[in-house]
């Protein structure tokens, strides 16, 4: 592969090519195990060695994930001055050592192909490269110019201490203060627990919760902080006896929902009354009509939460009566105990304080239109994209004759500016952040910028424009947090230190002035959404977000609308129908997805597709358009899908936030049928026994005779699989050669025979009970492993080829070496308000004993490995597809174009987006085989730390990446042959089993049965 | 009848043909053994390390720490070539000369006086490279050093080397056979060069010389999965 | 070499003609025909063809080495797969099966060619090509003072054609 | 002894004397020669058929290159359907390369004596089928550059090839079974390239043919070598043909693939092999023998028989599915209940459908002897049989992949242009080489006609000699008396 060549280093392109150079140059680099070819190419030496790293070896950086406002603390992972991965700070109170999807795919907006390389400035409608300080002396005049007129700058919201830095610039130039806004947050909710606890955002404690209501609150898919309640409520449900049952109330069941024990399936906007009647301020047999629950439900359920206290009862409505439902849920927990207890106001997470309503955003842009405003600004938000059409921003904004923007990529928005002045991304700047009250998180650039034309973040621009004697943003921020230079140095390394910052000014919620919008008409309700991993959309130039499906629906690269089957049935509506959705302000056309889990009168949509340039793009293509700037928000996410914004009415609620459900559409039938790209096969399990649940009264009971498959009793089929025949071996380490047998028994034909068996043998356990099917595994994996993601529309094959995005993945190309399956139980053809249950199922490469993939393969390029992991060998595969075609988990990956080498239009990491590359694993080329190696490079480089220290590796030492990063600790990973690592007690757990454990094929892979809490069982036995 | 003759040798060359195919790739006349390209800078090993005694971890000073041996920054070099220029004084390495490697060198490193830093237009040196595995091996140095592999055991004696070359062929079957037999520090000592130093009967022999003196053979995992993934 | 050559048009005066030249004692007789009739065989009494010798041995070679390959190769490198043991001589048999097939076969095939002396790199005398379409030749290898009294002989059988070759 | 029973006269061996009318219509030696080496001079409509082989031929070329070039991807895989058209044309090429070997060696030991005229054709057929199926295992390679790892050659790697793979168990026997079959197929036709080589005139053509026919001079010693030999390549090559199918079965059989995972892959295979060369047979000879015009040679006689096979083999086929459907019923695996329901009933019924009426019902017409005798309905027929194969393959490969364990892994499959072009590609490459082989060498055995065709004589059969020995006898070949 001819990477670490000079010859390609004279692309103009704008990347630091001569850093990346070094770098390939001396390490082994990441490259296709298809292209080994004789060049030998060029070594480039640095020219000064940097101190502290080595090459080859990894150096990590403590920092802050911006990827939502929650500011969780992450440990950047740098090899040769390239950050290569994001891990959790396990010593961060937020994450503790786990990051979601969103936040693994951080590097990818680092090293996104379609960030601005240089500021730009738009003259006459052209746009026209510029360099950094000539850009920041634009600015200097525009500000000059701009003073005195009121101004509008719109910011992301952050946590930390920028925010205030640029008020006091903004001030000192004589500008209106900026608003801090983010499309995700629950502004009702904020405002309730304002009003109702005195912060912003409590955290919340599912761990001494008896009972878990939510009313629409979806907390594991980006309601509130995301990792840290996942963590907590994964820790709520381990428990195995008394652990709290949850039920969620709304009209649509997220992932959230699907975690549930039940589902009380109300009209959209009814949780009010709900609420109402659960507190006793009104009657359960109004709430039932008004809900269209049965009454005896809603019964049950008061009966339940009278029985079990503390409560803790979440509301996340987005209607028009979010803010009445949050006050109301509020007082259900107040009256239940909860407060102190399940939701502790002392304990704020602060990163929610300080957040612009979006009425507060709204009425910015009507004094846009107005004409007034001399100067607008806009850093990290997207408004011309997260506020609805008909808010008409581009024609409120075109009216200021100056707009700034600091955004890295070309979204909506910024192609409306006049001056683009890109910020770093957080990786590569200094900040700081406070999500939990006294625990500040320090932001260190974990690397050099990317693009050196790029010289500083906007904090620097705004510096450097102001003339300003603060010197560097650094020195100006060092100098505000507490504890002076020894105190930081000392927390650097650990990326945090206690102490609190100045609390953040909160503006007043206020509704926008009521605007009288067109009154939609139709016989279905609709609900929208945040993705619960494109988020507002920001997610969306992301190709690894892409690629994972999402988590309820599985649908990936492409819009979707929820539909009850009985409803979709009646309407003869098949999956993948395009359905035109109408509402007065607009109408949107997306395929159907029939889902159970949505109420029979309401349709659903998720927001966070649909970015569009201003004028149209086609489809881009790698060999031609590789140069130009790709507005629309970026190759990957330019014309997918549908804005399910569109459709909404300008209306807030009491609190200031955005309606984003209960607006009546009308929906029809196009006639037109597009195959959702869905990974989902079949969504039953068809008694096949994959994803097994129990009943904890089932559980709890004492232990049944032994012929009985459920209890502990399993450990004696497991032995066979977490034990494996060692070959190969001539030290003997492991085994065999100085075995009894000397290593002559080789086999396992009589698994109960241990001769011959190795010392070492890889496993993993999966607890069902805690996985909550966030996903966050999976992206993990592509970081770590150099998968490439294959939905784009330019990569399919060239001649009379399909180029639609998500094409590969309707044909079932993903290469997700994890995959999460969605299986659910319960009535296939149940009426709605028949409820359902659902379980997630990590699937990866079960590392069998008696792996059946490996017989098959002609030329050893699978086997099974001493140390009892399934290898592939991808430079010895020749592609027969023999060994995925024998897999029963079908975790076997296949190359069908050459997604990892440079030179093909399928490309997968088009530069930069290869600095993120894991040098230690091979890139796939086309025609191999590929899959879950159990992270066999990171055991590798424990057991060469291991060797070079003289010593045997220690239990618990390192895991693998899906383990790290999940955030509701499902997955632990060890050597079953030795108790020092804690998945040798998880194995002998009485929930325990094994895949198709009928096929002898003896997996390294233990599950751990779900444990289901039934009403019936719900109520105390005491 | 000759014209009959003729075809009856038409299988025996056909014979021939696979027998050198096979040869040949038995043999691994693939690689690119004994590959010795001519490098920017003519860099004498020997007077390094053989005249100035230089270790190699010196310059390749993450041989030991880390998957890649390390390549020595142009700091590094210059770290003793700002003061040791191209005009040469006559001494033990030879006569007062005029050095046009150095004097590259200080192109490389923009430097122009003796003493002077890295100059402001420095470029790193395009060392050409010889030892090359395919990137879906994974070979860590620091594993084979500090088991007491000398570097000579696979690159030769660079020490003796006036222009570096490709010492051994680096075919799998090179790596295997010998995880396969093992390696024993004696071995090592001789393929690096190094006379075994002599003991009087009698005379009690450093620990260290004498693990080196070991011909006992050390064996390693030869299953694929130990340099592919 | 030289002898006598007759071209027979019809069977049975072939057969004749061998029976009488027998008798005479006149040299060895080669008999062509386009297509195998075992009357000849009769007449000549040939021991039965050696072929089969060399097909029994040769099959048994093979088998052995079948056996033997993948026995060797896996043991060669152990690696373990499926977790079988690492020479497992049962699927083995059928490498074994196919080698004896390809073996034996082809050595029966060069047993045939050298016992036949083929290939053959120059056409002898005492061939014509009508042997291959419709005639029976009759080669008699004889000195030259007896050839007359085979010439006389195969004519009396009523050889349609008689020469002399050398 | 005492007896007064009295033996035949001349103590030999009765003779058969039916042989002797096999080809009423063929009179002497020179008329087989004259007829059957006439049908060599190339014609405009030969020339036309070849060009279009041809054409077929570089498409799928070029097919080829484009999925080299473009990845794998090119083709209509969806995993897990991991193995499609390439697989299924592979062994469907197996399944026809059978009838070939099975009619020139089975039918010669059990003396079938419609095999003398159509044996020749057939084996030729099964050389090149064989050829074309070779193609396929490289063909769907992902990494087709690479085929060579799985041929055991000592290599500087060190390392082989897995014998314990069916794949390499492919390799070998598909190899042995081209050597066997094409070596086969030339001894048989060394004593008719001597012929061609008697009567040949053009210089060039003569030494090329003089070459090929070794030498060959008909000699007494030359035939009874010959003919021993020949009984014993027989010998092996029956066996052989039935391992070779048997092995390719492995490919399934050894798998855990609900659908594949059957004991009965082997006969079953076998059976559906022959079955599917036989009615490539009637494709091939048919129109050949009309062409060529070789009604006296390949007469309705024969054609009734090998028809009687055909009929024989379908139902053998038939019982074979049959079974399956048993096996799965009584098997209580739920798998592979649940994929046989899916074969018949569910996503892919229509498939199985084309399978079971092209390969069970269709046949049946074969129990009139009127359909037997008429050509132009068992041409239409062997076509019919030809497409049902074909789909028999597509039935075992694609809907037990499409249904395996995994639910969640459940799919689909749909070809792209791509899989059909290089289907087209795999036929153009056939054809081609039967119909160079048709003009060049005799398509059938000169030598073993004139074995049936009386011999002139001069005074009828008042011979002592058992003259009227018109059948020859193998294993009576050089036995003194």
């Amino acid at each position: 592969m001819s990477q670490d060549t000079l010859k390609t280093g004279d692309k103009p392109t704008g990347v630091k090519r001569r850093e990346f150079l070094k770098v390939l140059g001396v390490t082994g680099a990441a490259v296709s195990a298809a292209a080994c070819s004789e060049d030998t190419g060029k070594l480039i030496p640095y020219l000064v060695s940097p101190d502290e790293t080595v090459p080859g070896v990894s150096t990590y950086y403590a920092t802050v994930c911006r990827e939502c406002i929650s500011a969780c603390g992450v440990i950047a992972e740098t090899r040769d001055g390239r950050v290569i991965k994001l891990e959790g700070n396990p010593d961060h109170p937020m994450s503790k050592g786990a990051l979601c999807a969103r936040g693994q795919a951080a590097p990818q907006g680092l090293y996104n192909p379609d960030r601005f390389r240089t500021p730009m400035v738009n003259e006459g409608g052209a746009w026209k490269a510029i360099t950094w300080d000539d850009a920041v002396t634009r600015l200097a005049t525009a500000v000059a110019g701009a003073k005195g007129k009121p101004s509008v700058f719109l910011n992301q919201h952050e946590s930390g201490s920028f925010p205030r830095f640029l008020d006091s610039w903004l001030s000192s130039m004589g500008l209106a203060p900026h608003l801090s806004v983010d499309a995700e947050a629950d502004q009702a909710a904020i405002e309730a627990n304002r009003r109702s606890y005195g912060v912003a955002w409590p955290s919340l404690s599912f761990k001494d919760a008896k009972l878990i209501v939510s009313f629409g609150a979806d907390f594991l898919d980006g309601w509130g902080a995301g990792v840290s309640q996942s963590l907590d409520f994964a820790d709520a449900r381990a428990k195995l006896d008394n652990a709290p049952r949850f039920v969620y109330i709304g009209a649509r069941r997220s992932l959230t929902g699907l975690n549930a024990d039940e589902w009380i399936a109300c009209k959209p906007g009814s949780e009010l009354s709900i609420a109402n009647a659960l507190a006793g301020k009104s009657s359960l047999e109004q709430a039932a009509t008004d809900s269209g629950v049965p009454a005896a439900q809603l019964q049950r359920l008061a009966a339940e939460i009278g029985a079990n206290k503390p409560l803790l009862a979440l509301s996340g409505v987005t209607g028009d009566a979010a803010l009445e439902t949050a006050l109301a849920v509020a007082a259900l927990n107040q009256a239940n105990g909860a407060v102190g207890v399940t939701i502790k106001p002392a304990q704020p997470v602060t990163s929610f304080e300080g957040i612009a309503s979006t009425a507060q955003v709204l009425n910015a842009v009507e004094q846009m239109r107005g004409g007034s405003v001399g100067i607008a600004f806009v850093r990290g938000t997207n408004p011309a994209y997260t506020l609805p059409k008909s808010a008409n921003f581009a024609e409120a904004f075109a009216k200021v004759p100056v707009r700034v923007s600091f955004s890295s990529f070309p979204d909506e928005t910024t192609e409306l500016c006049t001056l683009i002045i890109p910020d770093l991304h957080s990786l590569e700047q200094w900040g700081d952040a406070e999500p939990l009250r006294g625990t500040i998180t320090l932001q260190q650039p974990a690397m050099d910028p990317v693009f050196p034309a790029l010289k500083g973040s906007t904090a620097d621009a705004l510096i450097a424009a102001a003339k300003n004697p603060v010197g560097t943003y650094r020195e100006w921020l060092m100098a505000q947090l507490p504890g002076g230079k020894p105190a930081i140095a000392a927390a650097l390394p650990k990326g945090m230190m206690a102490g609190t910052l100045p609390a953040r000014p909160t503006a007043p919620a206020a509704p926008i002035a009521a605007r009288p919008s067109p009154a939609s008409q139709g016989d279905f309700t609709l609900v929208t959404y945040p993705h619960a991993l494109l988020g507002d959309g920001r997610g969306a130039n992301k190709p690894w977000l892409q690629e994972l499906p999402d988590p309820v629906s599985k649908v990936a690269w492409s819009s979707w609308v929820e539909i009850h089957p009985e409803t979709a049935q009646r309407l003869g509506i098949d999956r993948g129908d395009v359905l035109e959705i109408k509402t007065a302000t607009g109408s949107v056309k997306a395929p159907a997805f029939p889902y159970m889990g949505i109420h029979k009168d309401a349709v659903a949509i998720p927001l966070g597709q649909g970015h569009h340039a201003t004028t149209a793009m086609g489809v881009f293509n790698p060999k031609k358009d590789a140069g130009t700037v790709q507005w629309g928000y970026g190759r990957y996410a330019r014309d997918l899908g549908v804005n399910a914004l569109d459709l909404l009415p300008v209306a807030s609620n009491a609190a200031g936030g955005l309606v984003l459900d209960g607006m009546k559409v009308s929906i029809a039938k196009t006639g037109e049928h597009r195959t959702l790209p869905s990974t989902e096969g079949s969504a039953r399990q068809h008694g096949r026994g994959i994803a097994r649940a129990i009943e904890a009264a089932e559980l709890n009971r004492p232990e049944q005779e032994e012929h009985e498959v459920l209890p502990g009793a399993a450990s004696a089929e497991f032995l066979p699989g977490l034990r494996s025949p060692v070959a190969a071996d001539a030290q003997g380490e492991l085994g065999a050669p100085t075995a009894a047998d000397q290593g002559k028994l080789k086999g396992m034909y009589d698994p109960n025979d241990v001769r011959g068996m190795a010392k070492r043998r890889w496993a993993m356990t999966i607890d069902l009970n805690r996985c909550t099917g966030c996903s966050a595994c999976v992206t993990a994996c592509y970081a770590e492993n150099n998968i490439p993601t294959v939905g784009a529309a330019w990569q399919n094959a060239t001649i009379w080829a399909d180029a639609r995005a998500g094409f590969n993945i309707e044909r079932g190309r993903e290469m997700n070496w994890i995959r999460l399956e969605r299986y659910f139980e319960g009535n296939p053809d149940a009426k709605f308000g028949e409820d359902f249950e659902t379980r997630f199922v990590p699937m990866m490469c079960q590392h069998c004993g008696n792996a059946p993939c490996e017989p098959v393969c002609p030329v050893y390029a699978t086997y099974h490995a001493p140390d009892g992991l399934n290898v592939q060998v991808y430079n010895r595969c020749v592609g027969t597809r023999y060994c995925s075609n024998n897999c029963p988990y079908k975790v076997r990956y296949f190359n069908w174009f050459g997604y990892g080498e440079e030179d093909r239009k399928q490309y997968a990491f088009p530069e930069p987006l290869n600095w993120q590359l894991n040098p230690d694993v091979t890139v796939r080329g086309k025609g191999v085989m590929e899959k879950c190696s159990f992270c066999v490079q990171r055991i590798r480089e424990a057991e060469n730390r291991a060797a070079v220290e003289h010593r045997d590796l220690h239990g618990d030492e390192f895991t693998t990446a899906c383990a790290q990063a999940c955030p509701s600790r499902a997955i632990t990973f060890g050597d079953a042959a030795d108790p020092s690592w804690s998945v040798t007690q998880l194995i002998e757990d009485r929930r325990a089993y094994h895949v198709f454990e009928e096929l002898n094929t003896f997996t390294a892979v233990v599950y751990l049965k779900k444990v289901n809490h039934s009403a019936g069982a719900a109520a105390p036995q005491a | 009848m000759t014209k009959r003759r003729k075809w009856t040798a038409i299988p025996g060359l056909v014979v021939l043909a696979v027998g050198a195919v096979m040869l040949s790739a038995y043999s691994g006349a693939s690689s690119s053994q004994n590959n010795s390209p001519v490098q920017p800078i003519a860099f004498p090993h020997p007077v390094h390390v053989q005249k100035l005694g230089m270790n190699c971890l010196y310059c390749h000073n993450a041989a030991n720490k880390s998957m890649d041996p390390g390549l020595p920054a142009v700091s590094t070099c210059v770290g003793c070539h700002s003061m040791v220029g191209p005009d040469r004084p006559a001494s033990d390495l030879g006569p007062a000369r005029k050095s046009a490697e150095i004097q590259k060198l200080w192109n490389y490193a923009d430097i122009k006086v003796p003493g002077a830093p890295l100059g402001p237009n420095a470029k790193p040196i395009p060392w050409v490279r010889i030892h090359k595995l395919p990137e879906y091996v994974h070979f860590p140095h620091t594993r084979h050093v500090n088991a007491g592999v000398t570097c000579q055991t696979c690159h030769g004696q660079v020490q003796k080397m006036d222009r570096v070359y490709q010492y051994a062929s680096l075919n799998m079957g090179w790596c295997v056979s010998c995880h396969v037999n093992g390696y024993s520090p004696k071995e090592g000592q001789e393929a690096a060069g190094y006379e075994p130093q002599q003991v009087a009967p009698g005379q009690a022999v450093a620990p260290a010389a004498a693990a080196a003196a070991s011909t006992e053979r050390k064996k390693a995992r030869y299953d694929c999965a130990n340099c592919h993934y | 070499m030289q002898g006598v050559l007759g071209a027979f048009h019809e069977l049975d005066s072939a057969i004749h003609a061998i029976e009488d030249l027998k008798k005479a004692k006149l040299g060895d007789i080669t008999v062509f025909t386009p297509t195998p009739r075992h009357e000849f065989d009769h007449v000549l009494e040939h021991a039965p063809s050696k072929v089969r010798i060399y097909t029994l041995v040769m099959g048994l070679a093979g088998v052995t080495f079948g056996y033997w390959i993948p026995v060797w190769i896996s043991d060669y490198w152990p690696l373990v797969v499926g977790g079988k043991a690492i020479a497992t001589w049962v699927p083995f048999t059928i490498l074994g099966f196919e080698v004896m097939v390809l073996i034996g076969g082809l050595s029966t095939v060069f047993a045939m060619f050298g016992f036949s002396h083929i290939p053959r790199l120059t056409m002898t005398v005492g061939y014509d090509p009508r042997f291959s379409s419709g005639h029976f030749g009759v080669w008699v290898e004889t000195a030259p003072e007896q050839a007359d009294a085979a010439i006389e002989l195969l004519k009396k059988h009523g050889a349609e054609e008689v020469r002399r070759e050398r | 002894m005492a007896t007064s029973a009295s033996p035949l006269p001349g103590g030999q061996r009765p003779n058969i004397p039916s042989a002797a009318v096999r080809f009423p219509a063929v009179r002497s030696y020179e008329q087989v020669d004259n007829e059957i080496a006439g049908t060599l001079r190339p014609t405009l409509g030969w020339f036309a058929a070849l060009g279009i082989a041809i054409l077929c031929l570089l498409v799928g070329a070029a097919t080829w290159t484009y999925q080299i070039h473009e990845g794998l991807g090119a083709a209509g895989y969806q995993p897990p359907v991991m193995w499609g058209v390439y697989i299924i044309t592979f062994v469907f090429w197996v399944g026809i390369g059978h009838a070939g070997t099975l009619i020139s060696a089975i039918l010669y030991l059990f003396r079938a004596g419609f095999r003398t005229s159509i044996y020749r054709v057939s084996e030729a057929m099964t050389v090149f089928a064989v050829m074309t199926a070779g193609l396929f295992p490289i063909l769907h390679l992902g990494r087709p550059w690479k085929f060579f790892y799985l041929i055991p050659y000592p290599n500087w790697r060190l390392i082989w090839p897995n014998p314990k793979s069916p794949l390499v168990w492919d390799v070998f026997a598909i190899l042995t079974y081209l050597t066997i079959s094409s070596t086969f197929l030339y001894i048989g036709l060394i004593p008719d390239i001597a012929i061609l080589r008697d009567r040949e005139k053009n210089p060039v053509r003569k030494s090329i043919l003089s070459m090929l026919a070794l030498g060959w001079r008909n000699s007494d010693r030359e035939w009874r070598h010959f003919t021993r030999a020949y009984l014993f390549l027989a010998a092996f090559a029956t066996p052989l043909v039935l391992s070779v199918h048997s092995v390719v079965s492995f490919d399934f059989a050894m798998a855990l693939t609900p659908g594949w995972h059957a004991t009965i892959f082997p006969p079953y295979f076998v059976a559906g092999a022959i079955f599917s060369g036989i009615g490539m047979v009637f494709t091939i000879a048919i129109p050949l023998r009309k062409a060529f015009k070789l009604q006296h040679y390949i007469t309705l006689n024969d054609i009734d028989a090998a028809a009687k096979l055909c009929l024989f083999t379908s139902m053998v086929v038939g019982l074979a599915y049959l079974t399956e459907f048993q096996i799965a019923w009584v098997s209580g695996n739920k798998f592979e209940q649940d994929y046989f329901w899916n074969r018949v009933f569910g996503q892919w019924a229509w498939a199985a459908w084309i399978m079971l009426i092209c390969n069970c019902v269709l046949p049946l017409s074969l129990f009139s002897q009127k359909l037997r005798r008429n050509t132009t309905w068992l041409f239409i027929l062997s076509l019919f049989i030809n497409l049902g194969m074909w789909f028999e393959r597509f039935v075992i490969v694609v809907p037990s992949l499409s249904h395996e364990f995994e639910p969640w892994q459940w799919g689909s499959y749909r070809p792209t242009w791509v899989d059909y072009g290089i289907l087209l590609g795999s036929f153009g490459w056939f054809f081609m080489w039967f119909l160079l082989f048709i003009k060049q060498l005799p398509v059938m055995a000169m030598m073993e006609i004139k074995e049936v065709v009386p011999p002139r004589f001069k005074h009828g059969h008042t011979d002592p000699h058992d003259l009227t020995a018109d059948q020859i006898d193998p294993d009576q070949m050089g036995v003194a008396h």
